[in-house]
């Protein structure tokens, strides 16, 4: 049910689903600026194995609280993202739209808290690993 | 006793990809984090680390037992 | 501002947006069934002005309330769609995540509030306006 | 007074695509709602319907002026 990939490859749009009349997809892009500063790329490390059954759980979760998602999918770029390209893409597919905001939206916030997945921007003049110091 | 230890984010620039451990002081990961404190002091100014034993997540009171995979886990940033 | 269109052909997938973090898309497909009857296809129906006018009044209002929301998208089939098609996309672009799922679960609400287009459902015995009768 | 009147949806099954009325009673949308209901009895048969004057939605009073162009709205119903 659960549709997870983590890729060193540039992610892929993902095809309509045509059975489901509600397909909320969101995607994430590297942009390039950050906190003023232009950002040169992105570097993500994962817990590759970790970071799957982490994310197979979290499909559990929106199964379990909205039953009627067919789909739960979450492709996440490893390695080198530059300015302007995708990083993550995820989309829940469900016969009703309210639920599928929803679930995504929750799919969204709960990879940020739990998946063994880091994020070091890249500038001119250094790197910094997102959230890691003080 | 032995284990792997594996270092991701910023941890892995302070401790490396992943290195064995065979330390008998270290049963569960409250002394691991003593016994990591101690042996990188760098990790001490970073902000709160989790540890998981085995790709789950694990509390102070989880034990560590011979062969398993021990990982340091630096605040998550995926998406 | 608002990137708006009623066509008679195919929806495309609109591209991704490099300079926003977050880009947040609705895909509305046409089910195959309807209440338990095959629904072979939906034939739409529009005011082309008034909806055009309506849709830019309701872009109007997203960027009011989340001011950081730099694109707002809505391209709606009109004439046949058949099932397993798309019908109506929305997307809205923002430097976060949370603005643009909540600006695009609006704009769709709003969408099938005020903005005069009409769906109707052919079955193999007929065909349905929906919403229109009691 | 002569103003277009168009229809869409169901009710353009019922009135069809586009008409003129040439009627002096009707001056604003609650004459024109009394009219239509009328001279198109299967209108009031439907869902409650809004009626458009130029393009914007109007009230009971919203006044018809001689070139207006007029619209029934049913329920609306896409994405």
């Amino acid at each position: 049910m659960a549709d997870i990939l983590l890729t060193y490859q540039p992610l892929e749009f993902s095809p309509v689903s045509p059975a489901d009349g509600a397909q909320v997809i969101f995607q994430g892009v590297v942009r390039p600026f950050s906190k003023g500063k232009e950002v040169l790329r992105l570097e993500f490390d994962a817990y590759e194995p970790m970071a799957i059954s982490e994310l197979e759980k979290i499909a559990e979760e929106i199964k379990a609280k909205w039953p009627e998602v067919n789909q739960v999918l979450l492709h996440h770029r490893l390695g080198i993202v530059n300015a302007g390209e995708m990083a993550v893409i995820a989309k829940i597919s469900s016969p009703h739209r309210a639920d599928a905001f929803e679930a995504c939206a929750h799919l969204m916030n709960r990879l940020k808290e739990t998946v063994p997945i880091w994020k070091k921007e890249c500038y001119n003049d250094g790197h910094y690993w997102v959230s890691s110091t003080p | 006793m032995r284990f792997s230890l594996l270092a991701f984010g910023v941890a892995r620039e302070i401790v490396g990809n992943e290195i064995t451990v065979d330390n008998s002081d270290i049963r569960d990961v409250q002394s691991l984090r003593i016994w990591l404190s101690t042996t990188y002091p760098l990790l001490s100014g970073l902000n709160k680390w989790a540890i998981a034993v085995n790709e789950k997540y694990a509390t102070d009171s989880t034990l560590i037992a011979p062969g398993d995979v021990v990982a340091i886990i630096p605040p998550v940033s995926g998406g």
